[in-house]
């Protein structure tokens, strides 16, 4: 615990001292706080900063958005905070913040169970009474995204849960207790083989926008910010499925 | 109703063997020395403990016959073991009830039982009284009323008066009496008090580390004892010996008994404590047995003296407080006993 | 009978359980400290709360009858087996309590969903479990039964054996010693096992969300109603929290206050 | 001291705990079927899996040591205290399993963290507990000890109390009689107790994730990769599941088997 | 080391008032009918209840005055209770060297002096026996072995010998009364065996209901007893009565009793049950006490009968087998019975 610290005020003392402090050599601790679903971009965004620069040490931690955004409210030791969406950063006390950047996007997909057992082809499939649609609560972002999508398509699907989360929604599908469930396109990448996507139409579809929200000054953080917005960082994220900003 | 068991079974260090019979309305008292197997004998009976060989039988029915064995329940058994163990959650009288409800007589029928039955050990006024609200002696008389009120073929009581005072005890002793001989089932008396033994039982077992050493009636078992213990219960020296023709007995330790009526080969010699006179010098004159012993304790028991003596023989003797007084005995003490050869008893062992 | 103790004893046992106590205890009262209370009354009457509330309620009841009604006997079969197996099995038992909670929900789909290992045979009989209130009910009796099922057990082994023997001799046959005697001499470990399975019911969250599913009024208990406010807003998320905690400390308080002592 | 059981009691209770045994055990026996048996090998192999095992073993036995010894004194307060409050102290110790674990994390923090009741006391010491090992014990043992403390008084409440008074004739102290009798004697409550409580620990999940956070070798526990996995590759979460499973079974019914008859 | 308590309290149904006052080396007997107090007394001389109101002083030691009380550990004190409550985790050999243990003794030579308070309670060999394996007699002996090892300076045995078969007690017994007269401690023994009571103990207190009714040394009780309770005890028939000059006391009842040893005023009479004699027809001759009662029980007992007898006195006598047979004595007969004024005791209620 103590070393996280120790390296971490560093960091700090070391940014305040240097202003032009890039063209140094960086050292310290950057930890960062990001989104489940972003599991997979930031451990190789991690691993290839941390190749490019040998004297920082990034730590990831992976949870729901909302509990990071709880974590850093009460004072818990992070400096990078990345959230899906922006919404999930409301709650974020404000005076911890010192900038915030889009680093990514995502938009809705269906997802069907391999086989596509309900034969969905497109939004409108959604709404046969016999199709059984999972979607994430209405409180978390894909489920508020969700019911704008059928605002706009005019439709009220079959929905039998409205599940708290994205993992969630989409074990429904993945075990074939749903026909189809309206996730982001990024999660039906992620889970390979276990579903298959369909698309949304762009009219009826919502943009999500990832924000990457830096809460310290130091060099080794901002670094690792201005990496993750470069052209590099942005096409490991897209690799995963997200869109460009 | 008749009771024919052999229990074989074998319990911590030691393995038990002891046959049981007894025909109705018959009251078995089992004594003998702590650990020997009573209890162990008596948990096979009720089924509690299963015999490894051997068999229960009562009036002909097989209740464990080695292999196949009937619970407890089916048994009809009524069982009091030493500890009163009675059910911590019920009243008095919900315990005494318990054996009637359960065997299917209705709950105010069997409470009026239960109200008798604790009647009889004069509970009636503690009835609604739980358990820890009970001195042991009051817990064991109302276990014994819970034993009692299931009307069973067979009767197993443990030490059932161990803790009760001398009044409780004489009145339940004879309560106890009048309820054993008005009723037809078998009663298994374990008990450490020869009074009890004698004065209930019609037949006495001694089992001693497992095994049966005695058995018989109380008169039998009174004048012809056949082990040191049972000789210390009924109060006898006992000696195992060789008579002779003349009447001559040499025991295992090289003393000589005297006597007027001789039993040739291996003999029992017995010799009531009443019969050994003390002397400070070598006495003349009639009694044929004079031995010098050394007194090793002198216990003072109502009017009367109890004093242990070793020497050739140990000896136990009773005599007056006067004798005492007047001998001056004191533990080393070396003394003259002098027994009549009319007073020694022999018989085959 | 208790005893005047002595001031190094008193230390020397006191201290620990201080700490235990402060550890416990100093989470809860941060959370009742930095709580907006001001906020709680409004934040309580917001419309999902209530059948919220009464759906947790019914469906922890059910839980804890079941516990009672089935977990009983589990508990007297293992107090009871000597078989070298019994311990294994009593390990299988704790099984639930270390599986990740939405793992466990995955297994109950498994097990119970359409195309579960059971699940698949009641579906032709239309009998459909996800989703449903009765999942909640599997769901939380998944995770809870094994406390009680443990609980009871450690009580019942704790039996003089010897009851047992004098109550048969008196003709109570196993059953009836059970009712008449077994269970009500275990009652006290048999309240503090629905105590703690009752508990743990109404906390269960993630194997409730996977295999029921998140709907209002059918499968939204408690717990998942503040998982959905914290996303929204963390201060009613709190206030339902502290409403949970209020409602568990009074159900435990007052029943075991009548029922023990 | 066994009986033969008659065919009618044997149903009245055999139905019902079967019933129970399959509510537990069928979930898990579709884990196991379902699971891709083939491939679990190469998925414990990923690197992330040993020292998430590891951190798991290391923090569930300071959790298990710390119930053991604060939550046993803590336990026999409760055991021999009569007083009215006692009841209600009691239910205050069963809030931390109803308490949603996130929203428990959300009060660790609020107690432990940076700016909490007493982490700002802390802080100046440069002692900062979130995010550490530390905070990953902290978070098991609230969600754990109280299984531990509620099991073990129950257990000592079993106790007769002239046993003690027997020791204390003979010359022994209060803490001589618990070290010497009480706590032998109320040896299989606190085996329990101690697997409840372990059990609880190793699959803790939503406390320590909000108060620990998730780092690799730092504050990820098993069921915190888990998680992470279940959004990368749901066969790899559910694998490491069964680990999990197996790890739990062997250690209790390894341990329990050892130290219980 | 002397004992100078009252204790005052009030347990279940009945209110405790007993007084108990020794000097060092003394063994006090309790005694009473079941429920009557004593363990209740016990209880609170150990500390492990306390006096409502009264003192318990050892040696001029306030251990308990009322309003402080010193734990039972800070009392060296030995307790031995009915139930033998052994720690069952322990060995024998383990459980008797706890006190010795606790009172800072290192472990090697506890484990001696628990080995040889074990081998005078002949149990050597069960040294390693936990107390379930052990009979209910084997656990009462480790358990008066563990209350010995500590050398207390105030001993509390509360039936400790209830439990020992015939020859265990005996021996146990004298073992005991040598160990007593050895040590400087007070000794406080529970019993309901008279014998026990008569040969072990200096002092004799009865206490029933409570409250002690009558103290003193055996020898006075014997002789003197002063309630129905300490009468049957000690095996007299007692009668209250109030005395003239002439010698003619007037029982409750209605009875008359005459004695050549008068005593005026209110008293208690005794007869001896082994002075009465009985007859079918009215006696002639010396015996001025004659009465026609009628039998209401007859025990055997060893070599002699107990007849018990109701009319306008209560009168239990003692007769020989062969009278019994002699006079085909059957409950509900009526019979003479006769008494000789000489034998007939009389001293101030
Ligand atoms: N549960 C047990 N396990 C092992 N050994 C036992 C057990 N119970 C009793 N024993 C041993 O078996 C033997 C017989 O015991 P049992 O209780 O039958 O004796 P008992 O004749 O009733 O003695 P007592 O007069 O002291 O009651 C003893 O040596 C005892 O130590
Ligand atoms: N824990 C208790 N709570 C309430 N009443 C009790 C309790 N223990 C004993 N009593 C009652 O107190 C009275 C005295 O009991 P105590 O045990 O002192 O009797 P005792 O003289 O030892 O009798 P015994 O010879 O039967 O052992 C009895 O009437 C009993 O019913
Ligand atoms: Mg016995
Ligand atoms: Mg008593």
């Amino acid at each position: 615990g103590a070393g996280t610290d120790s390296t971490g005020s560093t960091g700090r003392q070391g940014s305040s001292g240097a202003p032009g402090a890039q063209a140094q050599r960086l050292e310290g601790t950057v930890t960062v706080l990001a989104a489940a679903s972003l599991t997979e971009s930031f451990d190789r965004l991690k691993a290839d900063f941390e190749a490019a620069n040998p004297g920082v040490t990034v730590e990831t931690s992976y949870g729901s958005s909302s509990t990071l955004v709880q974590q850093v409210n009460n004072g818990a030791p992070a400096q990078v905070i990345a959230l899906a969406g922006a919404a999930a950063a409301e709650p974020l006390d404000k005076s911890l913040v010192k900038q915030t950047r889009t680093f990514a996007t995502n938009v809705l997909e269906i997802a069907v169970p391999p086989g596509n057992p309900a034969g969905v082809t497109s939004v409108n499939d959604l709404g046969k009474p016999t199709v059984k649609v999972v979607l994430c609560a209405d409180t978390v972002p894909c489920g508020k995204a969700a019911q704008a999508t059928f605002r706009k398509a005019r439709i009220v699907p079959n929905v039998v849960s409205k599940e708290v989360d994205v993992k969630a929604t989409l074990a429904k599908v993945k075990l074939g207790e749903a026909d189809a469930a309206v996730v982001y396109h990024s999660d039906v990448v992620a889970a390979k083989d276990a579903v298959t996507g369909v698309a949304i139409q762009v009219p009826f579809n919502t943009r999500l926008d990832y924000p990457v929200i830096r809460l310290a000054d130091d060099a080794a953080t901002k670094a690792f910010v201005a990496y993750v917005l470069s052209a590099q960082g942005l096409a490991t994220v897209q690799s995963f499925g997200l869109g460009a900003p | 109703m008749s009771l024919d068991a052999r229990v074989r079974l074998s319990r911590g260090a030691i393995d038990v063997d002891v046959s049981l019979r007894a025909e109705p309305g018959q009251v078995i008292g089992v004594l003998g020395p702590n650990g020997g197997g009573k209890t162990t004998t008596v948990l096979a009976l009720a089924g509690i403990l299963r015999v490894a060989e051997g068999h229960v039988r009562v009036d002909g029915q097989a209740w464990d016959d080695g292999r196949r064995a009937l619970p407890p329940e089916q048994r009809t058994v009524g069982l009091m073991l030493a500890d009163s163990l009675l059910f911590p959650h019920l009243t008095a009288l919900e315990n005494v009830a318990y054996g009637p409800r359960s065997r299917g007589v209705d709950r105010h029928r069997a409470r009026d039982r239960a109200r008798e039955e604790l009647g009889r050990v004069d509970l009636l006024e503690r009835a609604s009284s739980r358990p820890r609200q009970l001195s042991s002696g009051q817990q064991a008389r109302v276990a014994l009323a819970r034993a009692l009120a299931t009307d069973p073929s067979l009767l197993l009581l443990d030490e059932p008066l161990a803790a009760l005072d001398p009044d409780t005890r004489a009145r339940t002793r004879s309560d106890l009496a009048t309820r054993l001989t008005a009723y037809g089932g078998i009663t298994v008396l374990v008990t450490h008090d020869p009074l009890d033994a004698l004065t209930l039982a019609d037949h006495l077992v001694f089992v001693e580390d497992g095994h049966v050493t005695q058995s018989g009636t109380p008169a039998e078992v009174l004048s012809e004892p056949r082990s040191p213990y049972v000789a210390t219960v009924v109060g006898l020296n006992l000696y195992a010996g060789e008579g002779d023709s003349r009447g001559h007995v040499t025991t295992g330790e090289g003393g000589v008994v005297v006597t007027t009526s001789p039993t040739e080969g291996r003999v029992w010699a017995t010799i009531p404590p009443s019969a050994v006179s003390l002397h400070l010098h070598q006495p003349e004159g009639s009694p044929r047995n004079t031995w010098r012993l050394r007194v090793a304790s002198v216990t003072v028991q109502g009017q009367s003296a109890r004093v242990g003596l070793v020497g050739a023989l140990p000896v136990t003797a009773e005599v007056t407080l006067e004798s005492v007084t007047a001998l001056g005995l004191q533990v080393g003490q070396q003394v003259w006993a002098a027994v009549k050869a009319t007073e020694v008893r022999t018989y085959p062992r | 009978m208790r005893y005047a103790g002595r001031w190094r004893t008193r230390l020397a046992l006191g201290v620990p359980a201080g700490l235990a106590l402060l550890l416990l205890v100093v989470p809860l009262a941060a959370l009742l400290v930095r709580a907006d209370w001001a906020r709680i009354p409004a934040d309580l009457a917001t419309p999902t709360v209530l059948p919220a509330l009464r759906l947790s309620l019914t469906t922890t009841s059910c839980t804890a009858a079941l516990c009672l009604l089935l977990g009983t006997p589990l508990a007297w079969f293992l107090a009871r087996s000597d078989h070298p197996a019994t311990s294994w099995l009593r390990a299988l038992l704790t099984v639930p309590l270390v599986l990740p909670p939405v793992v466990g929900g995955v297994a109950l789909l498994m097990a119970w969903g359409r195309k579960g290992l059971l699940g698949q045979h009641l579906a032709p009989f239309g009998v459909q479990i996800p989703f449903t209130t009765v999942a909640v009910v599997l769901a939380e009796t998944f995770v809870a039964m094994p406390y009680y099922v443990l609980a009871v057990e450690g009580a019942m082994r704790g039996l003089d054996a010897r009851l047992e023997s004098v109550a048969r001799t008196l003709g109570a046959g196993e059953l009836r010693y059970l009712r008449t005697v077994g269970i009500p001499l275990v009652l006290p470990g048999i309240a503090s096992g629905l105590a703690l399975a009752w508990a743990r019911a109404l906390g269960e969250f993630g194997a409730t969300i996977t295999f029921a599913g998140n709907f209002q009024g059918r499968t939204q208990t408690l717990p998942l109603l503040v998982y959905v406010e914290l996303e929204r807003d963390p201060q009613v998320a709190i206030s339902i929290s502290i409403m949970l905690l209020a409602v568990s400390v009074l159900v435990l308080g007052v029943l075991r206050g009548r029922w023990l002592r």
